[in-house]
C-alpha cells in the first residue's frame, strides 16, 4: 500500500519538475513548487522522516511560497519567453552530472536495505543509548539539539544571517536614498 | 511489494537533474531560485532514501516496536531544509533590488543594459 | 482591507489557535515530531497572517521591527549563552549533562533552552523577512 | 580570579574562537550605534587573533588538539580538531578579518549608509565565523552547516557595493555558490553512505578500509567541483571578478584573503585527510585532471588581467591566476608543491588583502579605481602607491617577498614530480605578472595628472596602517621564512604521511 503512494507521489513529483521548465507564468511555477515541497513532506512520512516532513510541509510549501509570492507582486510575474531559446550547453551538463550520479548508484546499498554501512555504525548508538544518555524518546529531537547541538547552533546562525542579510538589502530604503543622492551631490561620478 | 532497488535514487537523481537544468538554462532570476528550489529537495530525498530501513518506523522510542529508520539523515536535513529557505530568502531580496534598479529580472536584459552602461 | 469581514473575524478566532499549537509544537517536540524550528515557523505563519489580514501598519505596531531585531539576536544568544554556560559547570561547550546535578536533567533542561532559541530567532526573523518585503512595495518607509 | 578564569576556559579556547564572534555579532545588532558595533567587532576580532594564535602555539608544542563539542565522544558527536594545517588557516582568517577592520569605519562612510553599518558589522563577524567554523571543524557535515553561514553573509556583504552591478554579481555568486555547496553536500552524502560516518578521521579511516568504488569515485568529483566553484577554479571562476569589482572595498580586501583561502583548504582536507593520498592521487588520478586546470587558471587568469582598465578587476582576474598556483601545488602530491601551496595561502592572502587596501585608499581619495585613477599617485600619494609596488613585486615573485617563497617551493616541488616543463611554466607565467603590474606602475609614477585635476592627499592613517601592516608583512615573511614555511611544510609532511 506505501509502495503504492510511493510510486504516485514520484510519478506526480516528476511530473511537476517538468513542468516547471516549461511553464511561463510564474505565479502558476511558484504555486507548483510549492505544490513540489508538500509532496516531497509527503513523501518523507512515507521513508519515516516525520520531522522532515513537518519541516519541508512548513516551510518549503508555506514560507518558502509566500515570500516568492511576495516578490512576484514586486517584480514581474511573467517570464518572457523570447529568452528562452533552446541551448544546448545547459542540457549537456546536466546529462554528464546525471550520468555521474547514476554511475555512482551501482556501489550504492539497495533501498531499504538494513545492512547498509550507515546502519550499522554510528546511527544504532543514538537508537540504543538516547533512551538512558538523554532520556528524550523522539531520537531525532535527542541527536539534533544535543548530539549533535553545534550543528543546529550553526543552522540557527544560518537563519539569522539570512534575516540581517534581508535588513541589509530591502531595509531602509528612505535611508539608502538620502545616502545616493548625499553622494551624488558630493561628487560627480556617484553612479 | 515493489522492490525499489536503485529505482528510488534513479528517480530522485532525474528530479535533481532537472531542477539543476532549470537553474542553469532558463535566464529569468525567479525561476532559476525555483529551479535551486526543486535542487535542493531532490538532495534531501536522496539522504532520506538513504536512512530508510525496510519494515522501520518513524525514529521515536516507542514499546514494542523494534526496526527504527535511521535518524541521523532526518538530522542532516532538517538542516538542509533551514539552509534553502534562508538562500532562498537572500535570493530573492536581491531579486528585487535588481528588479528595482534594471526594471527588469531577466538575465539577458540586464546583460544588455550592463553592456551599453559599460560602452559609455 | 475594509471588507472581507468574514474573513476578519474568522482569522481573529484562528490566529490565536495558530500560536496556541505552535506553543504545542514548541513544547512537546521531546515527545513527537517538532521541536523549535518548526514551531518557529508557525508562530511566524501566524503573525504573517495577521499582518495580511490587518495590514502592515498594525502588524508593525504589535511587532515593532526593532524589537524583532532584537529577537532574532536573542535567539541564538541563548543558544550560545547555554553552551557558554556548559563551560562555567566545568563542561564542553554545549554539554548540557553539567547543568544540572542529574546529567538526564541537564539534557531535558537544556535541550528545552536551546529549541526555546532556536523557535525565538526563526519565528523573528521569518516575521522580519516579511516585512521587509510587504514594506518594499510602498513608497514611504 | 584571572587564573580561576583561565583555569577553567583554557581547554576550550577551539570552541571559544567560534563562539565569540558569533555572539559578539549578535551583540552588534543589540548595540545598534555604528560606533559601539565597531568596537565590540574590533574587540573580539582581535581576541581571536590571539586565541588562534595560542592554539598555534599549543598545536606546534603539543601536537593536534581535539575538542568534543557537547562533550559527546567521536563519533557520536561533533569534534574540532586542530592541526597544523587548520591552525595556520585559522590565524590567517582572524588575522585578516582584525586587520581589515581598522580601515573599515573609514572606508565604508564612502559606501554604505551610516544608519546600516551595525548590520554590516555583523554580518561582517557572521562571515568570519563561518570561515573559521569551516576551518576548525572535523566534521564533514559541520563544514556543509558553516560554509553556508559564510557564504549567506558574504553574498549580502558583496550586495552593498555602491553601484546596481553589486545586486547582479551577488546574485551570480549566490547561484553558483549554492550550487557548489549542494554538490558538496552531495559528495559528504554518498561518503556518509559508503561509511556510515560523518567524522573527517573517522571517514579517512573506514574509506581506506572500503577500497576504491563507484560512488566513492563521484564523491571525490562531486566534492572537486563544489569545491572548485567555491575556490573559483579556472573554468568555475566566472562568479570571481564581478564580485570582487562591485563588492565595497574593504569587503574585497576581506573576502579575497579569506573565503577562497579557506575553499582551498577544504579541498586540501577532503583529498588528503579523506581520501588521502593512494585513493585520490593513485587510483582515483585526481592530479591528471587537477594539474592541467591549475596552470590554465595560472595562464588564463593573468593574461586576462592584462587588459583590464579596472584595477579591482584586474587583481580579482590575478587571484584567479594565484589560485591556479595553490591548486597546482595540491595536484603535484609531494612534500615540496604541497608546502607552496599551503605557504601560498598565508602568503597571498597577506599580499592581496594589502593590494585591495591599496585599492580602497584609491577609492576613498580619488572616488574611483580605474587606471586613469593612478595617474601621478606616485606623488600625490607616496606611502599608498610604494605599498602597491611593494605588493605587486610580491605578485611577481621577486626575491625577499613571499610571492618568492611560494614559488620557490612550487618550482621545486614539480622538479620532485619530475615535472620539468610544469617548473618552466610557472617562471613564464610570472613574466605575465610584470606586465600587468608595470601598468599600473608606470601610470602611477610616469603619466602627470590630467590638468584641472582635484587635488589628491594621502590616505588616511587608518586606511594606511593596515596596509602597511600587511604589505610590510610579504617583505618580513619574505625574508624570515621560518614561520610560514617551518609550519606549512610541516603540514604537508603530516597530511602526505597519512596521518591527520
Amino acid at each position: 500500500m506505501l509502495d503504492l503512494v510511493h510510486l504516485v507521489l514520484f510519478t506526480f513529483l516528476a511530473v511537476i519538475a517538468v513542468a516547471v521548465i516549461r511553464l511561463k507564468d510564474l505565479f502558476a511555477a511558484v504555486m507548483l513548487m510549492g505544490i513540489f515541497s508538500f509532496l516531497s513532506a509527503c513523501l518523507f512520512t512515507v521513508m519515516d522522516a516525520v520531522d522532515v516532513a513537518f519541516t519541508e510541509a512548513s516551510v518549503g510549501a508555506g514560507i518558502s511560497t509566500i515570500l516568492m509570492l511576495a516578490t512576484l507582486a514586486l517584480t514581474d510575474s511573467e517570464e518572457h519567453p523570447e529568452h528562452n531559446r533552446f541551448k544546448l550547453l545547459p542540457l549537456l551538463a546536466v546529462v554528464f552530472t546525471g550520468g555521474a550520479l547514476l554511475y555512482a548508484t551501482f556501489d550504492m546499498p539497495l533501498y531499504g536495505d538494513p545492512s547498509a554501512p550507515i546502519h550499522q555504525y554510528v546511527a544504532p548508538h543514538y537508537l540504543e543509548f538516547t533512551g538512558a544518555d538523554i532520556g528524550v524518546p523522539n531520537i531525532v529531537t535527542a541527536v539534533l539539539a544535543s548530539y549533535r547541538g553545534y550543528d543546529t547552533w550553526g543552522e540557527t546562525t544560518v537563519i539569522l544571517t539570512a534575516g540581517v542579510g534581508v535588513l541589509l538589502l530591502l531595509g531602509g530604503h528612505a535611508v539608502v536614498e538620502r545616502f545616493r543622492r548625499r553622494r551624488s551631490a558630493g561628487d560627480e561620478d556617484g553612479e | 511489494m515493489i522492490e525499489w532497488g536503485l529505482y528510488n535514487y534513479w528517480v530522485v537523481i532525474f528530479l535533481m537533474m532537472t531542477g539543476l537544468y532549470v537553474v542553469i538554462s532558463r535566464g529569468n532570476l525567479i525561476k532559476k531560485i525555483i529551479g535551486l528550489n526543486i535542487f535542493q529537495v531532490s538532495v534531501i530525498m536522496f539522504y532520506i532514501s538513504m536512512g530508510k530501513v525496510k519494515g522501520g518506523t518513524a525514529p521515536i522510542l516507542e514499546e514494542g516496536v523494534r526496526v527504527y529508520s535511521n535518524p541521523l539523515p532526518h538530522v542532516l536535513m532538517l538542516t538542509a531544509i533551514v539552509v534553502g529557505v534562508a538562500t532562498s530568502a537572500v535570493a530573492l531580496a536581491l531579486v528585487v533590488r535588481i528588479k528595482e534598479a534594471y526594471g527588469t529580472i531577466e538575465e539577458d536584459e540586464i546583460r544588455v543594459i550592463e553592456g551599453e552602461e559599460e560602452s559609455t | 482591507m475594509t471588507s472581507h469581514v468574514i474573513l476578519r473575524v474568522l482569522l481573529k478566532l484562528l490566529i490565536p489557535l495558530i500560536m496556541l499549537f505552535a506553543l504545542y509544537v514548541q513544547f512537546h517536540g521531546d515527545f513527537g515530531p517538532g521541536g523549535g524550528f518548526q514551531a518557529g515557523v508557525i508562530f511566524g505563519a501566524g503573525m504573517i497572517l495577521y499582518a495580511l489580514i490587518f495590514g502592515l501598519d498594525r502588524a508593525r505596531e504589535v511587532f515593532p521591527p526593532r524589537l524583532l531585531e532584537v529577537l532574532v539576536a536573542t535567539g541564538v544568544l541563548i543558544y550560545g549563552g547555554v553552551g557558554v554556560a556548559a563551560i562555567f559547570f566545568n563542561g564542553n561547550f554545549l554539554e548540557y549533562s553539567v547543568l544540572s546535578h542529574d546529567p538526564v536533567h541537564g539534557q531535558h533542561l537544556g535541550i528545552m533552552l536551546v529549541e526555546l532559541g532556536v523557535g525565538l530567532t526563526v519565528a523573528s526573523v521569518m516575521t522580519t523577512i516579511f516585512f521587509q518585503f510587504a514594506g518594499r512595495g510602498r513608497t514611504d518607509d | 580570579m584571572i587564573h580561576a578564569l583561565w583555569a577553567m576556559i583554557s581547554d576550550d579556547l577551539p570552541a571559544l574562537q567560534i563562539a565569540m564572534p558569533l555572539l559578539a555579532a549578535t551583540l552588534c545588532i543589540i548595540v545598534r550605534r555604528r560606533w559601539a558595533a565597531w568596537a565590540v567587532a574590533m574587540f573580539v576580532a582581535w581576541g581571536a587573533v590571539a586565541n588562534a594564535a595560542v592554539i598555534l602555539h599549543r598545536v606546534l608544542t603539543t601536537g593536534t588538539i581535539s575538542y568534543a563539542e557537547g562533550g559527546w565522544p567521536v563519533p557520536w558527536g561533533i569534534e574540532l580538531r586542530i592541526d597544523l594545517l587548520n591552525a595556520l588557516v585559522l590565524l590567517v582568517v582572524t588575522g585578516v578579518c582584525a586587520i581589515v577592520l581598522l580601515a573599515a569605519p573609514r572606508s565604508l562612510a564612502a559606501e554604505v549608509p551610516e544608519e546600516k553599518h551595525y548590520l554590516f558589522y555583523t554580518v561582517y563577524l557572521l562571515c568570519m565565523t563561518g570561515l573559521a567554523g569551516m576551518t576548525v571543524t572535523g566534521d564533514a557535515f559541520n563544514i556543509f552547516v558553516f560554509l553556508e553561514i559564510s557564504s549567506l553573509s558574504a553574498y549580502a556583504l558583496i550586495s552593498q557595493g555602491s553601484t546596481r552591478r553589486a545586486l547582479t554579481s551577488a546574485f551570480q555568486y549566490l547561484v553558483m555558490g549554492t550550487i557548489g555547496g549542494t554538490f558538496i553536500l552531495l559528495g559528504i552524502g554518498m561518503l556518509y553512505m559508503t561509511t556510515g560516518t560523518l567524522n573527517i578521521v573517522d571517514l579517512g579511516n573506514r574509506l581506506a578500509e572500503v577500497g576504491p568504488n563507484r560512488t566513492v569515485l563521484v564523491a571525490l568529483a562531486f566534492i572537486t567541483v563544489g569545491a572548485g566553484i567555491k575556490l573559483a577554479l579556472f573554468p568555475l571562476h566566472i562568479w570571481l571578478p564581478n564580485a570582487y569589482t562591485y563588492a565595497p572595498a574593504v569587503v574585497t580586501a576581506f573576502i579575497a584573503a579569506t573565503a577562497t583561502k579557506v575553499a582551498y583548504y577544504v579541498l586540501v582536507r577532503f583529498v588528503y585527510s579523506i581520501f588521502r593520498v593512494d585513493l585520490a592521487f593513485e587510483v582515483h588520478r585526481l592530479d591528471a585532471v587537477l594539474l592541467p586546470i591549475a596552470i590554465a587558471a595560472m595562464f588564463a587568469g593573468s593574461l586576462v588581467a592584462i587588459y583590464q582598465d579596472d584595477i579591482k578587476r584586474m587583481l580579482a582576474y590575478s587571484s584567479v591566476a594565484q589560485i591556479g598556483y595553490m591548486v597546482l601545488g595540491l595536484s603535484l602530491a609531494n612534500e615540496h608543491g604541497l608546502t607552496g601551496g599551503l605557504v601560498h595561502v598565508f602568503n597571498h592572502a597577506l599580499m592581496k588583502c594589502g593590494l585591495f587596501l591599496v585599492l580602497a585608499a584609491v577609492l576613498l581619495r580619488t572616488g574611483s579605481t580605474r587606471i586613469e585613477a593612478f595617474a601621478g599617485l606616485g606623488r600625490r600619494m607616496p606611502l599608498t602607491f610604494a605599498a602597491f609596488v611593494v605588493g605587486g613585486l610580491s605578485l611577481i615573485g621577486v626575491p625577499l617577498t613571499v610571492g618568492f617563497v611560494s614559488k620557490w617551493y612550487l618550482v621545486l616541488g614539480a622538479l620532485d614530480a619530475g615535472l620539468w616543463p610544469v617548473a618552466l611554466l610557472i617562471l613564464l607565467s610570472s613574466l605575465l605578472a610584470v606586465v600587468y603590474v608595470w601598468r599600473v606602475v608606470e601610470v602611477g609614477y610616469f603619466t602627470p595628472p590630467p590638468a584641472g585635476a582635484e587635488a589628491v592627499t594621502e590616505a588616511p592613517f587608518s586606511v594606511l596602517l593596515p596596509m602597511w601592516l600587511l604589505i610590510g608583512g610579504t617583505v618580513v615573511f619574505g625574508v624570515f621564512t621560518s614561520l610560514s614555511v617551518g609550519v606549512a611544510s610541516a603540514a604537508a609532511r603530516m597530511l602526505i604521511g597519512g596521518a591527520s
